[in-house]
C-alpha cells in the first residue's frame, strides 16, 4: 500500500496540477511539492520497514509471464531516497526560478510525473514495467527539454527523445529475447537465470543511451537548453540515473551474464570518461561543461557497478548518491548565474564571487565533492570505485580512471576560476532569490555532511550487496 | 489442349488485356472499359468453374450478382470520369497531378 | 425473438432501415438533422455488437447463424453467422461510423443527405463482409464497401476528391478482379465457396499431383492475398492509399482508415489465414509484405508535406504490423492482430479527427503553414500526443500493448528477427510523428495563426472520446489479458 | 457444339482487345458490347441460360448505355484528341504482348501435361431461381445494397454542380 501511494501520488496526482494551476499559482506549486514529499515520506517508511527486516511488495499476476508489481528492496530504497531528496530540493528551487514563464502547468505536471515514473521504475518487478516507466521518463524529458519552445530547444528535445526511445526499443528487443529464452518478464522468476549474451548487448544499448554514455552521449550536453531546474533534474536526480540503475538492477543483480561484459563495459566507461572530460575542458558554455562532467562521472558509476567486485558495486552506489547531490547543486548554481546574467558563455563572466558569494561557496563545495577531494562524499565513492576495479584485476582501466579524475579536477577548477574568480565583469549581478540560494546551500552542505556521515547510507548499500 | 484449357487461356489473356488497359491507358473512360473487359473473363471463369465442379446453378447465381456489381462499377467509374471532365475539360489521366507527396 | 436474434438481424436490417426512413423526410429537414439518423444507426451498431457479444458469451455457443430474408435451412446455403472475433470488428465499424458522423457534422456541408445514405450502406457492406460465411458473398459485400467509398470520396467534387476517388477505384477494381478470379479457381476444385467447405483445402492439395485444379489453387492463393493486400494498402500495393486519404473529406478519411481498410482488407486476409493458413507460403508472404510495408511506409511518411498524407503513410506502416501478427497463424497472433486493429482504429481516428479540427480552425493542413498550435488548441494537441504515443507503441497507451502482443506472438512463432525489426521500426514511427508534432503543435506559434481557436462541439467530443479509449485501454489491458486468459483464449 | 464455343470465345477475346486498343471511345464501348454479346452466346452454349440473358441485357445493354451516357456528357475538345492519340501508340504493343503471353501459356500447358478436368454434365435438378432465392440470401442482400449504391451514385455523381464547394 505504501508503495502504491509512493508511486501513484506523483504519477496520477500530477494530472491534478494543471487544474490546481487554473485555480491558483500557489496551490500548484505547493501541490507539486506535497506530492514529491509524499513520495519521499512513503519511501522513508518503506525503507524503515526494509531495515527492520520486512519487505513491502504488491503484485498482480498476469498470464504469459506479464505479471507486474512493485517491491522495495535495498537498491530500490537507496535509489528512491536519493532521487526523492534531490527532487524535493529541485522543486523548491524551481519555485523561484520558474516564476515568469508560460507553460508552467505543463512544467509542474511533467516534473511531478517524472519523479513518479522514477519511483515506479526503481520499484518495478518486471522487465516490461521497467520499459513502461523508462518510456514515461523519455516522454517527460521530451516535453521538458523543449520547454522554451524555440526551434533549437525543440530540435534538441526531439533528439533526446529519439535517442532515448531508440535505446529503449533496442533494450526491449533484448527483453523480448530474454522472454523468448525464459518465457517470462518477471524479475523474481528471472533471478540468477542464464541469458544469451546478445540480449545483454541490446540492453546495454538502452542503458548507455539513457545514461548518456559514449557513444550515445550526444543528446545530454544539447539538453542544456532546458531551464536549469530541468537540466538538474535530468542530470542529477532522475533521468541519467535510470540507466545506471537499470544496469545495477538487471545486469548485476538479476542475471548472470557472460564473462566478457566485465571487461567490455569498463572499457566503454573508460572511453566515455576520457572523451567527455576532454570535451568539458574545451567547452565554453557553463552548462555544457557541467553536462560533460556528468557524462564523465556516470562512466565512473558504470565502472563501479560493472567491475564485478563488491567493493566496486558499493562504490558505484555511493557514487550515485554523492553525484546526485553534488551535480544537482552545480546545475542549480549555474541556473542562478544564468538567470542573473542571461548568458551561458563563461568568457563573458568573471569575478562573480564578489557579487554572489553564497552561490560561489555552494558551487565550490559541490565541485569539490565531484572532484573527489576528501572529506567530501565524492572522495569515498571515487576511492571505492577505483579500488574495486583494481580488486577485479583491471589495473590499467583503473589507471585510466585516475587520469579521468585528474581531468575532472582540471576542468572544474577552470570553470570555477573563470566564472567566480578574477576581475569582476558583471558588477550589476546579484544573488538569486531566497528559495534558490537556500536550495543550493542545502545541497552543498549535504554533500559535505555526507562525507562525515558516510556510515548512514552504508546500511542500505550492505543490504544491496548481499543480494549480489 | 482440351476445351477447358483453351477457355482458361483465352480468359487469362482477356484479363491481361483489361489490366493492361487499367495500367497503361490515358483515357479515363477507357480505363473503366478495361475493368469491364477483365470482368468478362471472370464471368467466363465462374461459369466454367460451375460446369467443372457440377454446380452450374450456383455459379450462375454468382454470375448474375457479378453483373449487377459490374454495372454499378461502370456507373461510378463513368460518373467520376465525367466529374473529372467537368473540372479539367478533358479525360486525360495525365492531368491528375493534384495529389503528390 | 431473442435478444441475440434482434442484435444479429439488426446488423443487416438496421442500416437499410435507416436509409429508408431517412429518405422519407423532406430534403431540408434531412439535411439539418442528419446527425440524429446516422448517429442512431452507429449507436445501434455499437450497442448491439457489445450486447450480442455478451449474450452469445453467456449462452456458451460458438456462433449464431441466421438468414437475411428467411431461415437458413437449405443445405449449402450462404447465411450470416455471428461469432467471436467478428464482434470486435463490428464494434469498430460502429465506433468509426459514430466518430465519422461527429466529424461530418462540422466538415460535411452541402451533401449531408448523400453522406448519410452512403454511410449507412457502407456500414451494411462492412457488416455483410464480417457476417457472411461464403467467399463469394464476401466479395459482394466488399464491392458494396468499395463502391460506397469511391462515391463518398468523389461526392465533394473538387479536383483532388475526384482524382483520389478514381485512383482508388482503379486499384480497388483490380483487386476485385483478382479476388473473383481466385474465387472461380477455388470453385473449380470444390464446387462450393462456403468457409466450411474451403477450410483445410490446403491439406488436400499436393503441389506435385499434376492436376490443373491444384495448380490453380496456388494461383488462387496468390491472387487472394494480393487482392486483399491491395485493399489493405500495404507496400507494394499502397499507391492509392495516401491519395485517397488525403483527398477525401476528413469524415470520410476516418471511415477509410478506421474501418474500411481493416474490414475490406485485413479481415479478408484473416479469412484467408483461417482457411488456408496451413499452407506454409501464405504466412510467409504475409510476413514479407508486412515487414516491408512497416519500414517503407514509415520511411515515406517522414517526408510528406501534408498532415493527412503523413497519417496515411503511417496507416501503411501500421497495417504492416497487423499483417505480421496475422502471419504467425497462432491464436496469440490473431489476438494481437485484433488488438492492434482496435488500437489502430482509436489512434488513427484521433489523428484524423485532429486533422478535421486543424482544417476547420487553422484552415490548412499543409505542414509548412502550421506551427505552435498547442497554446491555441490545447485539447487537440494533447489528444494528438496520446495518439502519437500509441502509434509509436509507447506506454501507457493501447498501441503499446498491442505491439507487445505482436512481438510476443512473433517470438513464440519462432521468428525473432522479424520481431526485432518490427520493434526497432517503432523508432521510424516516432520519427515521423515527432516531426508532425514539431511542425504542428510543439514550438512557437506562427504570428498568422495567433487567432486560431480550439475546436469545439462534436469534433472536440470525438477527440476526447477516442483519447479516453486509447488511454483507458492502455491502463485496462492487464485486466483484459486476465479475462482472455480466464476465457481460455490465451 | 465445341466449334461454337471456340468461335464465340475467340470473338470475345478479339472484341475485348479491340475495345482496349480502339482510341475512339464510342467504338471501344461498342467493342465491349460485342464482346459481351459473344460471351452471352458462350454462356448459353455452356448451359448457363439465365446468366446468358442477363449478360446480354445488363452487360451488353445497360453498361453500354452508361458508357454512351458518359461519352455524351463529355465531348473532348479537338486539341485534346491529339493528346489522346498517345493511347493508340501505347496500345499498339498489346497484340504482340498478348500473342507472346498466349504462346507462353500454350507452351506451359503443353509441357506441364496437367491433368485437366472435363466439363461436367449440367445437373437437371438444380434450378437457378431456387438456388438464388433459397441459398443465396446474403448475395441478394448485397445486391440490394449495390443497387442502392448505384442509385446514390447516379444522383450524386452525374448531377450538374449547382452549389460550389465552399
Amino acid at each position: 500500500m505504501v508503495l502504491l501511494i509512493c508511486v501513484g501520488t506523483p504519477l496520477l496526482g500530477a494530472f491534478l496540477l494543471p487544474a490546481l494551476g487554473h485555480w491558483s499559482e500557489k496551490a500548484r506549486r505547493w501541490g507539486s511539492l506535497l506530492m514529491v514529499l509524499t513520495a519521499l515520506v512513503c519511501a522513508v517508511i518503506s525503507t524503515v520497514d526494509l531495515l527492520s527486516g520486512r519487505t513491502d511488495a504488491v503484485k498482480i499476476l498476469l498470464p504469459l509471464g506479464l505479471s507486474m508489481g512493485f517491491r522495495m528492496d535495498a537498491l530500490a530504497a537507496f535509489m528512491a531516497l536519493t532521487s526523492c531528496t534531490v527532487s524535493t530540493v529541485i522543486v523548491i528551487y524551481s519555485f523561484g526560478y520558474m516564476k515568469e514563464y508560460a507553460h508552467l502547468n505543463e512544467y509542474y505536471l511533467m516534473i511531478t510525473f517524472f519523479i513518479g515514473a522514477m519511483m515506479g521504475l526503481v520499484m518495478s518487478t518486471s522487465l516490461l514495467e521497467i520499459y513502461i516507466f523508462w518510456e514515461f521518463s523519455s516522454f517527460c524529458c521530451w516535453r521538458l527539454i523543449g520547454f522554451y519552445r524555440d526551434p533549437v530547444s525543440i530540435r534538441r528535445a526531439d533528439k533526446a527523445f529519439m535517442v532515448t526511445v531508440f535505446g529503449a526499443l533496442v533494450m526491449l528487443v533484448g527483453f523480448a529475447g530474454i522472454y523468448g529464452a525464459t518465457g517470462t518478464f518477471d524479475l523474481d522468476a528471472l533471478r540468477g537465470s542464464q541469458i544469451p549474451g546478445w540480449t545483454v548487448g541490446l540492453m546495454l544499448v538502452g542503458i548507455l543511451s539513457k545514461s548518456a554514455t559514449f557513444p550515445l552521449h550526444n543528446w545530454l550536453p544539447d539538453a542544456g537548453v532546458a531551464p536549469s531546474p530541468v537540466t538538474s533534474l535530468l542530470h542529477a536526480a532522475v533521468l541519467v540515473k535510470i540507466g545506471v540503475f537499470a544496469y545495477a538492477r538487471l545486469i548485476v543483480l538479476t542475471f548472470s551474464i557472460p564473462q566478457i561484459y566485465t571487461v567490455v563495459v569498463p572499457v566503454i566507461a573508460a572511453v566515455s570518461a576520457l572523451i567527455s572530460a576532454g570535451c568539458a575542458l574545451m567547452a565554453t558554455d557553463i552548462k555544457r561543461v557541467v553536462a560533460y562532467s556528468t557524462i564523465s562521472q556516470l562512466a565512473f558509476i558504470l565502472l563501479g557497478l560493472s567491475s564485478g567486485s563488491r567493493i566496486g558495486f558499493a562504490g558505484g552506489m555511493l557514487y550515485i548518491l554523492a553525484h546526485s547531490i553534488a551535480k544537482a547543486g552545480l546545475f542549480l548554481c549555474c541556473g542562478i548565474v544564468e538567470h542573473n546574467l542571461h548568458t551561458k558563455d563563461m568568457n563573458k563572466m568573471g569575478g562573480l564571487a564578489r557579487t554572489m558569494p553564497k552561490t560561489a561557496v555552494a558551487f565550490a563545495l559541490c565541485a569539490l565533492s565531484v572532484m573527489g577531494i576528501p572529506p567530501f562524499s565524492g572522495y569515498f565513492a571515487k576511492y571505492l570505485v577505483i579500488s574495486g576495479e583494481v580488486d577485479a584485476g583491471h589495473p590499467v582501466i583503473a589507471a585510466v580512471f585516475i587520469l579521468g579524475a585528474v581531468l575532472t579536477i582540471l576542468y572544474l577548477v577552470r570553470l570555477f576560476a573563470k566564472v567566480f574568480l578574477g576581475p569582476c565583469r558583471n558588477p550589476e549581478s546579484h544573488e538569486g532569490n531566497n528559495q534558490m540560494v537556500a536550495s543550493v546551500l542545502t545541497l552543498a552542505v549535504l554533500s559535505l555532511l555526507l562525507g562525515f556521515l558516510i556510515f548512514l547510507p552504508s546500511g542500505l548499500i550492505t543490504l544491496a550487496m548481499e543480494a549480489m | 489442349m482440351n476445351l477447358v484449357t483453351v477457355l482458361l487461356i483465352i480468359g487469362l489473356l482477356m484479363i491481361f488485356a483489361g489490366c493492361w488497359c487499367l495500367m497503361r491507358t490515358y483515357h479515363l473512360l477507357k480505363i473503366t472499359i478495361g475493368i469491364e473487359v477483365a470482368m468478362k473473363a471472370v464471368t467466363l471463369f465462374l461459369v466454367l468453374a460451375g460446369r467443372i465442379s457440377g454446380s452450374l446453378a450456383l455459379s450462375e447465381t454468382f454470375v448474375i450478382t457479378v453483373m449487377v456489381a459490374e454495372a454499378i462499377v461502370a456507373v461510378v467509374g463513368t460518373g467520376t470520369a465525367v466529374g473529372l471532365f467537368r473540372k479539367y475539360g478533358s479525360m486525360d489521366v495525365r492531368n491528375l497531378k493534384q495529389l503528390k507527396g | 425473438m431473442t435478444i441475440l436474434s434482434i442484435c444479429a438481424h439488426g446488423f443487416v436490417y438496421c442500416p437499410i432501415l435507416v436509409v429508408l426512413i431517412y429518405n422519407l423526410f423532406n430534403h431540408e429537414f434531412a439535411r439539418k438533422h442528419f446527425i440524429w439518423f446516422a448517429g442512431a444507426g452507429a449507436t445501434w451498431q455499437i450497442l448491439t455488437s457489445a450486447a450480442g457479444f455478451f449474450v452469445l458469451h453467456q449462452s456458451g455457443q460458438n456462433g449464431y447463424a441466421f438468414g437475411a430474408l428467411w431461415d437458413p435451412g437449405l443445405p449449402g446455403s450462404a447465411y450470416f453467422e455471428l461469432s467471436g472475433p467478428r464482434f470486435l470488428l463490428l464494434l469498430i465499424v460502429g465506433l468509426v461510423a459514430f466518430v465519422s458522423v461527429l466529424v461530418a457534422h462540422h466538415t460535411v456541408d452541402f451533401n449531408r443527405s448523400s453522406y448519410t445514405n452512403l454511410l449507412m450502406i457502407l456500414v451494411l457492406g462492412m457488416n455483410g463482409m464480417l457476417l457472411v460465411t461464403d467467399l463469394f458473398s464476401l466479395y459482394v459485400f466488399m464491392e458494396v464497401t468499395g463502391l460506397c467509398c469511391f462515391i463518398m470520396i468523389a461526392m465533394f467534387r473538387s479536383r483532388a476528391d475526384l482524382e483520389g476517388s478514381f485512383k482508388y477505384l482503379i486499384l480497388s477494381e483490380l483487386s476485385s478482379i483478382f479476388i473473383l478470379t481466385a474465387v472461380a479457381f477455388l470453385m473449380m476444385k470444390t464446387g462450393s465457396l462456403r468457409y466450411t467447405d474451403l477450410a483445410g483445402l490446403g491439406s488436400r492439395i499436393s503441389a506435385g499431383s499434376g492436376r490443373l485444379e491444384d495448380v490453380l489453387f496456388y494461383a488462387a492463393l496468390v491472387l487472394l492475398i494480393s487482392g486483399f493486400a491491395i485493399k489493405t494498402g500495404v507496400v507494394p500495393f499502397h499507391s492509392w492509399l495516401p491519395d485517397a486519404y488525403q483527398s477525401a473529406d476528413t469524415a470520410v478519411s476516418i471511415l477509410l482508415s478506421g474501418a474500411v481498410n481493416k474490414v475490406a482488407g485485413v479481415y479478408g486476409l484473416i479469412v484467408v489465414m483461417e482457411l488456408f493458413g496451413d499452407v506454409a507460403p501464405v504466412g510467409k508472404s504475409l510476413a514479407a509484405v508486412g515487414i516491408v510495408s512497416i519500414i517503407i511506409g514509415a520511411l515515406l511518411a517522414v517526408r510528406q508535406p501534408h498532415y493527412k498524407r503523413v497519417v496515411a503513410y503511417s496507416s501503411v506502416s501500421q497495417m504492416g504490423y497487423i499483417l505480421l501478427a496475422l502471419s504467425t497463424g497462432t491464436t496469440l497472433g490473431l489476438v494481437a492482430a485484433l488488438a492492434h486493429i482496435f488500437s489502430h482504429t482509436a489512434f488513427k481516428s484521433t489523428l484524423f479527427t485532429n486533422a478535421a479540427a486543424l482544417q476547420e480552425q487553422a484552415g490548412t493542413l499543409e505542414l509548412q503553414d502550421l506551427g505552435g498550435l498547442e497554446n491555441q488548441m490545447p485539447v487537440t494537441a494533447f489528444t494528438s500526443i496520446i495518439a502519437f504515443l500509441s502509434t509509436a507503441g509507447i506506454p501507457p497507451t493501447a498501441g503499446f500493448w498491442s505491439k507487445i502482443l505482436i512481438i510476443l506472438a512473433l517470438w513464440q512463432a519462432g521468428s525473432p528477427v522479424l520481431a526485432a525489426v518490427a520493434l526497432i521500426a517503432g523508432i521510424l514511427s516516432s520519427a515521423y510523428l515527432i516531426r508532425l508534432q514539431r511542425t504542428v503543435f510543439f514550438g512557437q506559434t506562427r504570428p498568422e495563426l495567433a487567432g486560431v481557436k480550439e475546436a469545439h462541439g462534436s469534433v472536440l467530443t470525438a477527440e476526447i472520446l477516442l483519447t479516453v479509449i486509447t488511454l483507458g485501454l492502455g491502463l485496462l489491458y492487464p485486466y483484459i489479458l486476465m479475462l482472455l486468459h480466464a476465457g481460455g483464449i490465451l | 457444339m465445341n466449334t461454337i464455343i471456340y468461335i464465340s470465345a475467340g470473338l470475345m477475346l478479339i472484341f475485348g482487345v479491340y475495345a482496349v486498343m480502339e482510341h475512339s471511345i464510342l467504338r471501344a464501348a461498342i467493342g465491349l458490347a460485342l464482346s459481351s454479346a459473344s460471351l452471352s452466346v458462350l454462356l448459353y452454349v455452356l448451359g448457363a441460360h439465365l446468366a446468358a440473358v442477363f449478360e446480354l441485357s445488363v452487360c451488353s445493354g445497360l453498361v453500354t448505355v452508361i458508357f454512351i451516357a458518359g461519352i455524351s456528357l463529355s465531348h473532348s475538345p479537338k486539341m485534346e484528341i491529339q493528346k489522346e492519340y498517345r493511347d493508340k501508340e501505347r496500345n499498339r504493343q498489346l497484340p504482340l504482348v498478348l500473342i507472346g503471353a498466349g504462346l507462353l501459356l500454350v507452351i506451359l500447358a503443353l509441357t506441364l501435361q496437367l491433368q485437366t478436368p472435363q466439363l461436367g454434365e449440367v445437373a437437371a435438378d438444380q434450378d437457378v431461381r431456387d438456388v438464388l432465392w433459397g441459398n443465396r440470401q446474403a448475395d441478394i442482400w448485397g445486391q440490394i445494397a449495390l443497387i442502392l449504391c448505384g442509385g446514390v451514385a447516379v444522383a450524386v455523381l452525374f448531377r450538374e454542380e449547382r452549389r460550389e464547394k465552399k
